[in-house]
């Protein structure tokens, strides 16, 4: 099967482009717009690590390699579209238009960090795996049946296909011609299980064939192939031919959280040497420096600009109001039962001291 | 215990290795099977080493499949095995939800006992460790709900391992609580060898005259601390860790509540349909006369369990459980 | 920044959060009062420490906290996020410090019966410390002996309490009262004695003075005329400086009045004795018995006393006591109940007259019994005519 | 561990396992309390293997081969003697190991924990510590931190070169180098000028600023490196180092303006130490420091968060173990609540050159200006008749004292022995003693004890072997 789904490529490792028709696509804007998203989420990723470290905020899902899977896809997507991210796709979201505060919030703990920017139609990131995958499918039914234009993104990772409601949510879509991307992000491990022991299939593209939906499988480190694939499905499904499942090949450098240690299920050597060989990052600006576009000065001015922001989102969550009790009440019903109003009374008198 | 026993000091989580391991040298079937527990050790490390010592056909990494692997967890059992599945988190099972409340339960009833399903399913449970949502998730009372299952809640390493063994030998399904809580908290010796402790029985932690609280896992170190503080007040508790969910030990708990008259129960569960009210409901039946106030129930509130960031408002916590207590001793 | 519950007096270790004066987000200035607190002796407020916006509170209102807990919150002007490099105050720097000349073993000596060396006068030549010298500075002129007290060795009582008797709490205003008195005893040589007055004269003119409608209590006219017999006899309105070696006079007459209270003993102070009227005095002195009784005394109110007076007459018994000095005054007076009793007159008639016994105790280190006398003479005159007061009216 | 914070409940925990860190948890496990030490390399800290052993691993061994000639002299007879440097590599690191393996088996026999990895505070009562991607989480009851300092160097200095080295690489080399130009003017820097011209190597010692001792004991110390052919730049400032073609040149600042530039085949230098506190989180938790940045403490070593301890080189004082291990063992003492005191007056500071100085106490300069009615006393080593006989005569003994009350303010000594000798002298000066104190005992004889009682006693010009236009010369 795996001659069936070879790995698409518009750029290899060496920042090379290889497959020409894609030339008159490619700016130098677009690839300064793509170096600037990878190092801000890149940034983000890695400042967020040190705050677990300093108990500032909680267990932290790191994203590390696989900035190119997310930021090229999302920056595929339009301003009205649908996003169904999982625990691990805040450089996603964040690319997407999430607020870094926001983003945050949620791994401190506090349920304001689900709250999206007005007008921004990104769902909260789903826990348990996969069942955001059939919500994709029911929030992209819904645009088509409102006859809009919009579609819907969902990402996941290789782990998730094991689950029933990956096949339950291919199969939905596939029936009803949702305008949904399917986003897999093939990072080889779900925490410690290895794609082998996961699933006999070589690609997780080839699922795609028992629901009789197109599929591709892109190199994932490319963001290239990443932005002009998502985009192609992104099309297909706005043009009503229905959903897309896009497996996108990569690595995840370090822990599954910071509260895991690689180390006892895989050799992190194999992570540093694709950090060397393959990085996402890397490969853009090699790309660009073969062309002559964003010199030392540019890129250090990006990066100077990324940490800052990043370093101001952190001011921000410190100085974030307090949590407040009432937020875990008031929001469960439209109006609160009497139990709930009553337990909510009782708990603000304790905290008041009456 | 003869003075003979050799004891080793552990935390829970590595009491319950300890059991798996016992169980597994005993029984060729007995098996272990669930997601990143074989190289990985288990996401909290309590199958750590199980699948170097046993391999990797009595130690299973399986897919990441909650429903997938309970259900052949079940199929296993009514062919011949014991196998012992852990589900990362008890916020996870609900995929599996199906297979146990349409299958595992009620297998021995529907073929009058010609199928049984003797499974047990581990599920480390409870707030109060700064988890991400539905990780901390209490929903005990889902399956005490559910007849056919037996629930099992330890709070320390000694009943853990004993706990643990009793569920592998247990004939019927056996849901294991493991408060994440306790895991690491505190060391305890534990006999080296093969114990049970028995299924359906609660305990007395703490002896005393004027009230009963009465908990399981993470809250019975909240009960204790808030017994402490009330002796300091001059209000004897007794406290009772109830240890099995299902069924309830009705004789430990009558016999405490006859004493004092005066009843606090607490769980980290949401309060309506709380594991509480079945407690309540023994009382009423056993022990109605002898009440001297009403039984408070400290729970958590009929909420999601909240972000942790809320999560301190949301737990029980000692002062919530000292109120209760002087409440009903003043009553 | 934390703003915290210092100890705001007397070696209080907790206090009751009352109530906040002041709402999260609240811009306030410095020494504002954020948050009143109530502790064993009194009711007190916590200013801000420096101008800035309230960020948030860290315990509620109802909680009972021990010092050096953080009350709330606070963020200075100017939004200066820069980590405190505050010097600690009560720290002593390791480095450069006076050489205490003594061997380390009498250094031992020191620290076990918590004194501080540095303290201690050295009698050995060139002003080495001896043993003798800090066994002598712990019986004699003990300063830092509290400190001993404040500790209690934790295990030595444990044993001997049973498991079933029954104890009451030796906490808070009690504990303090206890620190204060061994404190006032190990320091202070006490020397009591004891007169007898007839109050006969006094008691008729209370009564003509209740019926032209101006009730003036006892205790009041006592307290007046203490403060007459103060302007005459200064050493027992004063304060022993040892350090200074001088005897300080104090020029407020400060009269403080021993209340009994639910939770024991407390002294609040009537200020200017020597300024007021008795009809002002009787005001406060009913004022301030009040507030004792329901323990809103302000921290200022039981402060600053140069002189203690302990009415005990009213409680209906007892003719005679040792009473112990309210450090660092100088001397109690302790007004005993009056009865009446056979008496033999000038005319060695016997006749019924109201008698009421007083009790002085003075610290024998700064007055001598004559001085001490003449006083109680003076006062018991003044008491027993009650017109000689008149010569006294300013 | 995937999510959360499963967290193991500790009671007390010492963050750092060199001397100060592993004597607090020894003697704090020895008063009943159960004690995780955690250390992110090795245990001994920098004293065991980057410091103080290592140094003197060196300085004896230069000691010892300085010895040949007077084994040779008085019959022993050997070949030519050679020093390998890459042999004493070795039992450098044996000695390391050895010394190493025996703290860790004293932490296992006092039942002390040790966790492997960074520290990071939480909160105020809980610890996170990172190993590669493990992080564990503690509550403790109390805290020691005890994570030492860091060297740090003055900018612009290149130190990626085998050629300009910081002062503990030194102790690295596996050949003696041929010009050996020596910046800094502490106890590290005259050690390192002194083994390796002793060695064979040419040394220029470059002093930033005066040498930290009794006027006296400099005088003797000039002489000495001037007899030792060391040469000595006084009152300079680097201002550049660099390594061209296998040769160092060090450009310097005199004290007079003047610029002028050496040349070495390698360059070593001191750094001052700064207390180790990036990245344990300190500073979120609002410990209070000084203005040096230091960690503020009371006398027992209490933080402002009154159950997190300091002691070592977080906190001010001289970076030297000896305060460490006594503040260690101070705070272990007062959390079980004894009486403690950590006083600081007397440290000894000794400096293993050769001859040997040990000092303790109040120099003459310093003594005179505290405002004691000062008498010293010198006493040459040279008068010693066990020096004599092992023909170590360099040095003297210096007694500073009070002549008011005779009290003993000071004690200065430089020969062989003098880091030995030196306890008496403090023990002295704790006891508070005076001359008679120093006077009445018996001391042995022959040894080199001798030259410190008859220092005391020539404070009064009644020392035996000192001649009488030396015994005057007490002021």
């Amino acid at each position: 099967m795996i001659e069936e789904f070879q790995l698409v490529q518009v750029m290899d490792q060496q920042g090379e482009l290889v497959q020409g028709e894609y030339e008159k696509d490619i700016s130098e804007d677009l690839t300064r717009t793509f170096y600037r998203h990878l190092i801000r989420i890149r940034t983000f990723d890695k400042k967020a690590v040190s705050l677990q470290r300093q108990g500032r905020i909680g267990t932290y899902a790191p994203f590390e390699g696989q900035e190119a899977s997310q930021v090229g896809s999302a920056l595929a997507l339009q301003d009205k579209d649908w996003l169904f991210p999982s625990y691990r796709d805040h450089g996603a979201t964040m690319t997407f238009g999430h607020s870094l505060l926001h983003i945050l919030l949620f791994w401190k703990g506090r349920n304001e960090g689900c709250v999206p920017p007005e007008g921004k139609n990104i769902f909260t990131p789903g826990i348990p795996i996969a069942t955001q995958l059939p919500h994709a499918v029911g929030a992209a039914f819904a645009e088509k049946r409102k006859g809009t234009r919009n579609a819907a993104i969902v990402y996941f990772g290789d782990g998730a296909t094991s689950e029933g409601d990956f096949h339950e949510g291919l199969n939905l879509a596939s029936v009803w011609e949702a305008p949904v991307v399917f986003f897999n992000q093939n990072n080889h491990y779900a925490i410690s299980v290895p794609m082998h022991k996961q699933m006999k299939t070589k690609t997780i593209a080839q699922k795609a064939l028992a629901y009789d939906i197109p599929s591709v499988r892109i190199d994932g480190n490319d963001i290239f192939a990443v932005y002009f694939e998502t985009l192609k499905a992104l099309e297909r499904a706005r043009n009503g031919d229905g959903p897309t499942l896009i497996e996108s090949v990569t690595w995840r450098y370090g822990a599954h959280t910071t509260a895991d240690d690689p180390t006892k299920y895989r050799d992190q050597q194999e992570s540093e040497s694709r950090r060397k060989d393959n990085d996402p990052v890397d490969r853009l600006m090699k790309f660009m420096k073969h062309r002559g576009w964003g010199d030392e000065e540019w890129m250090t001015s990006v990066q100077k600009e990324c940490a800052k922001e990043v370093d101001l989102a952190v001011e921000e969550l410190e100085a974030y109001p307090a949590a407040d009790p009432s937020v875990i009440f008031d929001y469960v019903f439209a109006t609160p039962t009497w139990t709930i109003q009553e337990q909510k009374e009782k708990l603000l008198e304790r905290l008041r001291g009456e | 215990m003869s003075t003979l026993t050799k004891m080793k000091t552990l935390t829970m989580v590595q009491a319950i290795t300890d059991a798996m391991r016992v169980m597994l040298q005993e029984s060729e079937d007995v098996l272990l099977m669930g997601e990143d527990i074989g190289t990985n050790g288990g996401v909290f490390r309590a199958t750590d080493g199980l699948q170097q010592e046993f391999g990797e056909d009595r130690v299973l990494d399986t897919p990441l499949s909650e429903a997938g692997f309970i259900g052949a967890a079940i199929g296993m059992g009514l062919n011949g095995f014991r196998p012992v599945a852990e589900v990362q988190f008890l916020g996870f099972i609900y995929p599996a939800y199906e297979q146990i409340m349409t299958h595992a339960s009620r297998i021995r009833t529907r073929t009058l006992g010609h199928f049984t399903c003797p499974l047990v399913i581990r599920a480390p449970y409870g707030a109060g460790v700064r988890a991400p949502e539905i990780h901390s998730d209490s929903t005990e009372a889902l399956f005490t709900h559910m007849p056919g299952i037996k629930v099992v809640c330890p709070a320390t390493p000694y009943d853990a391992k004993g706990l643990l063994i009793a569920a592998i030998e247990d004939p019927d399904p056996v849901l294991f609580l493991e408060p994440m809580r306790c895991y690491r908290s505190s060391r305890e010796e534990v006999p080296e060898e093969k114990y049970t402790v028995e299924i359906g029985k609660g305990k007395v932690v703490t002896e005393g005259e004027d009230v009963t609280i009465i908990a399981w896992g993470a809250m019975v170190k909240v009960a204790e601390d808030a017994a402490k503080e009330a002796a300091d007040k001059g209000i004897s508790c007794e406290v009772l860790d109830l240890r099995t969910l299902y069924p309830l030990d009705r004789d430990l708990i009558s016999s405490s509540v006859q004493k004092t008259g005066r009843t606090v129960v607490v769980h980290e569960a949401h309060a309506t349909g709380g594991v509480g009210n079945d407690v309540l409901a023994i009382i009423n039946d056993n022990s109605f006369l002898y009440q001297k106030a009403p039984t408070e129930r400290v729970t958590g509130f009929d909420t999601p369990v909240p972000y942790f960031g809320f999560e301190d408002f949301y737990l029980p916590d000692s002062k919530r459980v000292l109120a209760a207590v002087e409440k009903v001793a003043r009553y | 920044m934390e703003v915290k519950l210092h100890d705001i007096g007397e070696g209080m270790t907790e206090a009751n959060i009352n109530h906040f004066l002041v709402k999260v987000g609240d811009v306030v200035r410095a020494d504002q009062p954020l948050v009143e607190v109530q502790t064993d002796k009194m009711t007190a407020e916590i200013p801000a420490p420096f101008s800035g916006v309230i960020k948030e509170f860290t315990v509620s209102e109802g909680e009972t906290i021990p010092v050096g807990s953080t009350v709330l919150l606070m963020e200075k002007e100017q939004g200066n996020h820069s980590v405190s490099r505050r010097v600690v105050p009560e720290t002593t720097h390791v480095l450069k410090k006076r050489r205490i000349l003594a061997s380390p073993y009498t250094r031992k000596i020191a620290r076990e019966n918590g004194i501080n060396i540095e303290e201690v006068t050295g009698s050995g030549v060139g002003g080495r410390i001896l043993d003798e010298d800090i066994f002598l500075y712990m019986n004699g002129e003990s300063k830092s002996a509290q400190v001993a007290v404040e500790n209690p060795e934790p295990f030595a009582t444990e044993a001997l309490t049973e498991p079933d008797a029954k104890t009451i709490p030796f906490r808070g205003r009690r504990k303090q009262i206890a620190s204060k008195m061994s404190q006032s005893l190990r320091t202070i040589p006490h020397c009591t004695h004891f007169e007898e007055i007839d109050v006969t004269n006094l008691l008729s003119w209370k009564d003509t003075m209740k019926a032209g409608g101006g009730s003036i209590s006892m205790g009041a006219y006592f307290i007046k005329a203490i403060s007459v017999c103060l302007k005459e006899f200064p050493i027992f309105n004063a304060r022993l400086n040892e350090e200074e070696e001088c005897v300080e006079l104090q020029s407020q007459h400060n009269i403080g009045i021993a209340v009994d209270t639910e939770e024991g003993l407390i002294v609040p102070v009537i200020r200017h004795v020597e300024e007021k009227t008795m009809k002002d005095i009787h005001g406060e002195m009913k004022e301030l018995t009040f507030k004792a009784l329901d323990g809103k005394l302000a921290m200022k109110e039981i402060k600053g006393g140069t002189f203690t007076v302990s009415n005990v007459g009213p409680l209906n018994g007892s003719i005679g006591a040792t009473p112990i000095i309210n450090e660092p005054e100088v001397a109690l007076l302790a007004f005993h109940k009056t009865k009446k009793r056979p008496m033999v007159n000038e005319k060695d008639e016997i006749v019924v007259r109201s008698m009421m016994n007083v009790s002085m105790s003075f610290d024998h280190r700064v007055a001598d019994g004559g001085t001490a006398v003449k006083f109680t003479n003076r006062l018991r005159d003044l008491i027993e005519e009650p017109q000689s007061m008149l010569l006294e009216l300013m | 561990m995937v999510v959360g914070e499963i967290t193991e409940d500790k009671d007390i925990v010492v963050i750092g396992g060199g001397p100060g860190g592993y004597h607090a948890a020894i003697r704090a496990a020895g008063l009943g309390r159960q004690v995780t030490l955690i250390e992110r390399k090795d245990v001994g800290g920098t004293c065991l293997n980057k410091g103080c052993i290592p140094s003197k691993v060196f300085t004896h061994f230069a000691q010892e081969y300085k010895k040949t000639k007077h084994l040779k002299e008085m019959g022993m007879e050997f070949g030519e003697v050679e020093a390998n440097l890459a042999t004493l590599q070795n039992y450098k690191k044996k000695k390391i190991t050895q010394l190493r393996s025996g703290i860790e088996s004293l932490c296992k026999a006092n039942k002390v924990e040790i966790v492997r990895g960074y520290a990071t505070f939480l909160s105020e009562s809980r610890i996170g510590v990172e190993n590669g991607h493990e992080f564990s989480l503690f509550n403790f009851k109390d805290a020691i931190v005890a994570t030492g300092g860091d060297l740090h160097y003055p900018d612009g200095i290149d130190f990626n070169s085998d050629r300009v080295l910081k002062e503990r690489q030194i102790f690295e080399l596996e050949e003696i180098p041929e010009e050996l130009i020596v910046y800094g003017a502490d106890y590290i820097s005259l050690e390192i000028a002194s083994v390796f011209s002793t060695l064979g190597s040419f040394v220029t010692l470059i002093l930033n600023e005066d040498l930290p001792f009794d006027s006296s004991i400099s005088k003797e110390l000039f002489r000495q490196f001037k007899k030792q052919k060391i040469n000595v730049i006084k009152s300079s400032t680097i201002k550049t180092v660099s390594d061209t073609e296998g040769k160092v040149i060090v450009g310097l600042n005199k004290a007079n303006g003047e610029m002028v530039s050496i040349e070495g085949s390698h360059f070593v230098m001191s750094g001052k130490v700064k207390p180790n506190l990036s990245d344990i989180g300190l500073d979120r938790l609002r410990v209070e420091l000084t203005e040096d940045d230091y960690i503020q403490t009371d006398r027992e070593g209490r933080t402002s968060i009154p159950h997190i301890w300091a002691i070592g080189d977080v906190t001010e004082g001289p970076s030297l173990a000896v305060k460490a291990i006594k503040q260690g063992k101070a705070a272990a003492e007062a959390m079980a609540g004894l009486q403690v005191e950590v006083d600081l007056q007397f440290v000894p500071m000794v400096v293993q050159m050769s001859p040997p100085i040990a000092c303790a106490g109040l120099t003459e300069e310093e003594a005179r200006e505290e405002g004691y009615s000062v008498t010293v006393s010198e006493n040459p080593v040279r008068g010693n008749g066990y020096a004599q006989l092992m023909d170590e005569k360099d040095g003297f003994v210096k007694v500073v004292s009070d002549s008011e009350t005779d009290l003993i303010l000071g004690i200065h000594m430089m020969g062989m022995g003098a880091a030995e000798l030196i306890t008496s002298g403090v023990l002295g000066l704790e006891m508070a003693a005076r001359d008679e104190d120093f006077r009445f005992p018996l001391y042995p004889h022959p040894s080199m004890n001798e030259s410190l009682l008859e220092a005391v006693e020539g404070l009064k010009g009644e020392a035996v072997h000192m001649p009488p236009r030396k015994k005057e010369m007490a002021r």
